[in-house]
């Protein structure tokens, strides 16, 4: 148990109902962001499928370097994942240092997956691609469905990223303990879990 | 709070290689010019395997109480299911469109 | 003292609604439709079903507030607790409410289910801010294809015709009131210009929204001659309230006739 | 060795939460300096007040704009020199034009349905009560829970601030639908600037929201206090806990909808917007989207949004009830929570009886109409608990309860219209006519204001430590419970000659005769306003020269009446609470608190 909540113990014993889940409030929170945050992803996949369904033609821009670069995309996520993991083992077992750098590896991971990212957006863009037009001809929900699925998800992934320095910060310090490095890790694996519905979707199911 | 020290970490690694060879599996099948439904269900239902092992294991919703399984999954899938029922107008636009 | 006023109060509330209800002091326009009896048919159906659990409901209310204010009564649950409540619930208002989605799901599928007569008349409607357009094939039976490019108040292209290119387009009849002949069955295709509109006719119990982007079918049979309003009820924009149209039914030789003059000011 | 710990705690049946703890420990000393008590607070009461403070500001906002249009309605050449100073374009010379009309219309849905319905009920009183009701010290997550008031009243400042922007509010109604919503300033007045400041005020209000519900299920689930098991929690809480659950799933997907509105008006995509537009002609240049999908993906979230505002209502009023019948309610915490959780899953599964006449699948309108029309078994349940426990009571007719039963009443009332609207058949002859705004009127808006207003007399001496006068209580729910009747019930009846909604003016042949019904129902509403300050008045003095309340005025039995009114600052004193009954010990006179332990007088 971490300091400070031993501390809060000792200092003013606040006897509770057991909760029903026996965890951490942060993590039961977290969990219950992830819900929610999974429902409006859904709802942006959902409105990409009604617009493909809905739409006479529909382009399928990707060739294989795309799907390559997705391909590595989702490895240096999912390493990511097992470093995140690697942290919060480390910090369950009170290694402060190696989780704090298992912490650093899975930030420098995380931003690696941003950089490859931005590099396809860009190549996109270059290629005449726009929220509202289709070079390749066919629907023009194409640059919408992709650019807004996969910003949202390069935002959450960013987030993370920084929430994660922070908590690295603040665990370094002893203002954080194990369970803030936890709850971030549920976070991160909400992330690339949500990549593993993105990626097919988005990528794949646009591959000529 | 119950941690995921029922895993080692070598065991994590080998969900990881798991989870890239179904990556690598749906990639190869979107080079097999399956019909587009085809193609469709079949990453989807891969895709869903990868997310439940995620969530078993990396979240290790496995080691807690079930009960937290029994909250997040029916609430979660309760929304999915239901916003399906937007797909019948999905098609009927495909058949309706004022302009071809 | 105050739980008597209350029941009094509650008791006036229910007596001058029921009245308002059964009395028709705002009623449902003469139906002049074929389906337009099983409408109003489920209407009253409803009526009854919801009047009788609105009395009930309010008149226990009112009654128990009256009886038990006050601190003398011995306190005591219903007999048998919730569950008889429970049961009277699913049985009384389960049975209610799958009777009338039985007799409801009919009404709605003679008007909704059933194909449109392939010899019925077909219109083109289009709405737009804020007021409607028809348009009738012409002698050749064929619309025109649409431009929205081509759509130009100042020279009257409501629709968009290419009437130089375009050989269906040119003997189309545009008007700004629907006219139809009295026991035809007419086929409207409904589109929008702009926003969202809707096609309400009171007396043809038909109230249709238009899907900017797509062709939304209606048919209907009109019984009656006479001239009624048609009236757009999906918020539109600033000119909302002032946009409607006639409905104009009309004997076969008078359709006729009207829509020689209609085609002669084309 | 945590974990350890942990387990072996759980074991006993009872647990230490360290963090909880901790968090206690952190709370123990109150804040100092105005600004943290006060305006930045993560007091949790403080919050609370703030809330209320904010939708009580709303609410008049919001009832001043009934007013203007209702006025209009009757009488269209009225000059309103208020109007005219807000906005010498909308309305020139305090004369109102159709679309500023249309801009009022969208501001009162607007402002009422999310401010003051969503806010009030479950965020005000959630906020105050809640953690209390629970033995708690705060709310699981302070900081979040400070912020989510902040992010709220961003919203609303967003949202008022479309009445002073020169393009003025919008005017595509609180449903905001697409195209007209999302094609920009071409489709009028107030569709520029006014339309996205509007879409950026709800995206507040939807992380607000959901980080709000986040809280409050955490809340319930983890800070119960030792013997609060979950069938001891108090209805109301019960039903904030469930409401907590309905706006997490519907708020989650309304985000993305505004998300995708916000981008279809300012990045040019076509989400909801279909090929060849051609607007004031001019083409547009969007292409391919589709109208129905937005209506689809905001009823998903409008439909539960309006058991969001009715669930709060349910738990107020089933809490509030036996206080004052002095007897349990029938069925006991069961059977009312039951329904409570009926309604909440129906809810989700029923939004498509918005669009039964909008161009969707008529086959989808019959799978919508069937659990539309089941979703009243739960809800005839709920009355009937709430009529049968006056059966032998013994009915102490306080402020509370007399707010109480005019929601019960109201809401049979407002119920009734449902069958009428739940069925495709009958519903395509009284869709979009003023029998759906009576209707609505009824069962989300002043049936959820009635129990608020119940809440407020009943939880107020808690609050503010001083006592409402039951004299202006008792005539302000007089007055108004007539005059509810008098303006909606007369709108149902309308309804059924077609008297069509959202006009600015009644032009229409078969419009003109109900003139004399909407003079009335203009009159009858001007009156329920001028009722309300009675209302706001009393509030007022209580709060400063009320008589000094007792810790339980009421002799009411949850945890909130076991501490000083106003409660101290982590709410019991540092005290150990132990609960030992439900919340619903009462037999006549007789009541026991749920902290003592001396024994059940209602065997609940």
């Amino acid at each position: 148990m971490s300091q400070s909540a031993i501390a809060a113990v000792t200092h003013h014993e606040v006897v509770m109902e057991a909760s029903p889940y026996a965890m951490d409030k942060k993590k039961l929170g977290m969990w219950v962001f992830i819900v929610s945050d999974a429902c409006s992803f859904a709802a942006f996949l959902f409105a990409y499928g009604y617009m493909r369904v809905g739409a006479p033609v529909w382009g399928t821009p990707f060739g294989f370097s795309s799907i390559l670069n997705g391909v590595v995309m989702t490895a240096v996520l999912l390493s990511s994942s097992l470093t995140m993991l690697a942290a919060t083992h480390a910090s369950q077992t009170g290694e402060k240092a190696s989780a704090g750098k298992w912490l650093g590896i899975t930030m420098l991971l995380g931003t690696i997956f941003a950089a490859l990212h931005l590099r396809e957006w860009f190549k996109l863009i270059a290629e005449g691609w726009r929220l509202f037009y289709n070079p390749a001809g066919g629907a023009a929900q194409f640059g919408a469905a992709f650019f807004s699925v996969t910003g949202l998800h390069l935002t959450h992934v960013v987030t993370g990223v920084i929430v994660l320095a922070f908590i690295a910060r603040g665990y370094r310090q002893g203002r954080y303990d194990e369970t803030h490095v936890e709850t971030a890790g549920l976070y991160w694996h909400f992330v690339d879990l949500v990549w593993m519905f993105v990626f097919p979707l988005m990528y794949l199911m646009n591959a000529h | 709070m119950s941690s995921n020290r029922e895993l080692t970490m070598s065991s994590y690694v080998g969900i990881g290689i798991g989870l890239m060879v179904i990556v690598l599996i749906e990639v190869i099948l979107t080079y097999q010019h399956l019909p587009t439904r085809t193609l469709l269900f079949s990453v989807l239902s891969l895709a869903c395997l990868e997310a439940f092992v995620a969530i078993m294991y990396l979240m290790h919703v496995k080691y807690e109480r079930p009960l937290l399984f029994w909250t997040i999954f029916p609430a979660t899938l309760f929304v999915f299911v239901f916003l399906c029922y937007i797909w019948p107008d999905a098609f009927r636009m495909f058949s309706m469109r004022l302009l071809q | 003292m105050a739980g008597k006023i209350f029941a009094v109060v509650v008791a006036l509330i229910t007596i001058v609604t029921a009245y308002c209800v059964i009395a028709h002091v705002w009623w449902m326009p003469v139906d002049i439709s074929v389906h337009g009896p099983k409408i109003d048919h489920q209407i009253e159906e409803t009526v009854l079903v919801a009047g009788l659990l609105f009395i009930a409901g309010q008149v226990v209310l009112a009654a128990f507030v009256f009886l038990y204010g006050g601190a003398r009564n011995r306190i005591k649950q219903i007999p048998g607790g919730a569950k008889p409540l429970i049961v009277f619930a699913f049985l009384l208002v389960g049975t209610e409410i799958v009777a009338l989605s039985f007799i409801g799901s009919k009404a709605w599928g003679a008007v909704y289910f059933e194909a449109p007569d392939p010899a019925s008349m077909r219109v083109d409607v289009q709405a737009g801010q804020f007021a409607y357009y028809f348009r009738y094939p012409g002698p050749d039976g064929k619309f025109g294809s649409l431009h929205p490019d081509l759509i130009n108040e100042g020279n009257q292209n409501y629709f968009g015709l290419d009437t130089d290119h375009d050989a269906d387009a040119k003997d189309d009849i545009v008007t700004a009131e629907l006219a139809i002949p009295v026991n035809k069955p007419i086929l409207l295709t409904l589109h929008s210009k702009d926003v969202g509109h809707s096609f309400y006719a009171r007396e043809l119990r038909i109230q249709q929204d238009f899907v900017p982007g797509l062709n939304i079918p209606v048919h209907f049979t009109a019984t009656q001659t006479g001239r009624f309003e048609i009236v757009c009820t999906q918020l539109c924009g600033l000119g909302h309230y002032n946009m409607k149209a006639y409905l104009s039914v009309l004997s076969p030789s008078d359709f006729d006739d009207w829509l020689r003059k209609q085609a002669s000011m084309q | 060795m945590f974990a350890a710990t942990a387990e072996k705690n759980i074991f006993l049946g009872v647990k230490i939460m360290p963090a909880t703890a901790a968090q206690a420990a952190v709370h123990h000393a109150p804040p100092q300096g105005f600004i943290r008590k006060y305006i930045f607070s993560v007091d949790h009461k403080v919050i609370g007040i703030q809330y209320l403070t904010m939708s009580l500001v709303a609410v008049f906002v919001g009832m001043a704009l009934s007013w203007a249009m209702r006025i209009h309605l009757a009488w269209p050449d009225a000059h309103i020199p208020l109007l005219g100073w807000l906005s010498p374009s909308g309305a020139p010379g305090g004369l109102m034009t159709p679309e500023y009309y249309l801009s009022l219309m969208t501001m009162h849905g607007t402002i009422m349905a999310f401010f003051v319905l969503t806010a009030a009920p479950l965020a005000g009183f959630g906020n105050f009560i809640l953690p209390i009701q629970v033995g708690a010290a705060d709310m699981a997550f302070p900081r979040l829970n400070m912020s989510s008031f902040w992010v709220t009243l961003v919203g609303f400042i967003l949202a008022c601030a479309t009445f002073f922007i020169p393009d003025g509010p919008p005017l595509s109604g609180w449903t905001a639908y697409a195209p007209l919503s999302a094609v920009g300033s071409v489709a009028g007045p107030g569709q520029g600037w006014g339309q996205n400041l509007w879409g950026l005020s709800i995206v507040c209000f939807c992380i607000a929201s959901l980080l709000g519900a986040l809280n409050f299920i955490v809340t319930t689930l983890d800070l119960r206090t030792k013997g609060m098991t979950l069938p001891r929690l108090p209805l109301s809480t019960w039903g904030w806990f469930i409401d907590a659950w309905v706006s997490l799933l519907a708020f989650a997907v309304l985000l993305p909808t505004c998300l995708l509105l916000v981008l279809d008006r300012l990045a040019g995509t076509s989400f909801f917007i279909p090929s060849g537009l051609v607007i004031n002609d001019q083409l547009q240049p969007h292409s391919g989207g589709s109208p129905l999908l937005f209506q689809h993906l905001f009823w998903f979230f409008g439909h539960p949004e309006v058991y969001i505002i009715i669930l709060p209502a349910f738990g107020i009023v089933s809490h509030i009830m036996p206080t004052f019948i002095r007897k349990p309610l029938v069925g006991g915490w069961k059977v009312i929570t039951f329904a409570e959780v009926a309604v909440g899953t129906l809810s989700f599964v029923v939004w498509g009886h918005h669009m039964f006449v909008s161009g969707m699948s008529p086959f989808m309108a019959m799978v919508f109409s069937v659990p539309t029309l089941f979703i009243t078994i739960p809800s005839v349940i709920a009355v009937l608990v709430w009529v049968f426990s006056l059966y032998h009571a013994n009915i102490r007719f306080d402020t509370p309860l007399l707010f109480s039963l005019g929601f019960v009443s109201l809401f049979i009332s407002g119920g009734i219209g449902g069958f009428f609207l739940a069925q495709p058949s009958t519903d395509s002859y009284l869709h979009a006519t003023s029998f759906v705004v009576g209707h609505f009127h009824f069962t989300m808006g002043l049936s959820a204001i009635f129990a608020t207003l119940a809440g407020f007399y009943y939880w107020f001496p808690k609050m503010f430590g001083r006592m409402m006068n039951e004299k202006l209580g008792k005539v302000h729910f007089w007055l108004s419970f007539v005059l509810v009747y008098c303006v909606f019930m007369t709108m149902h009846l309308t309804g059924f000659a077609g008297a069509v909604r959202r006009y600015s003016a009644l032009v229409d042949d078969f419009m003109v005769p109900l003139i004399p019904a909407n003079k009335f129902m203009t009159i009858a509403a001007l009156l329920l306003g001028a009722t309300q300050f009675i209302f706001l008045f009393n509030a007022i003095w209580s709060r400063f020269k009320g008589p000094k309340a007792p810790n339980n005025p009421w002799d009411a039995t949850t945890l909130e009446w076991d501490t000083t009114s106003p409660p101290p600052f982590d709410n019991f004193g540092g005290r150990q609470i132990t609960v030992y009954h439900g919340p619903m010990e009462y037999d006549g006179e007789a009541s026991v608190m749920q902290t003592s332990p001396a024994e059940s007088v209602a065997g609940t």
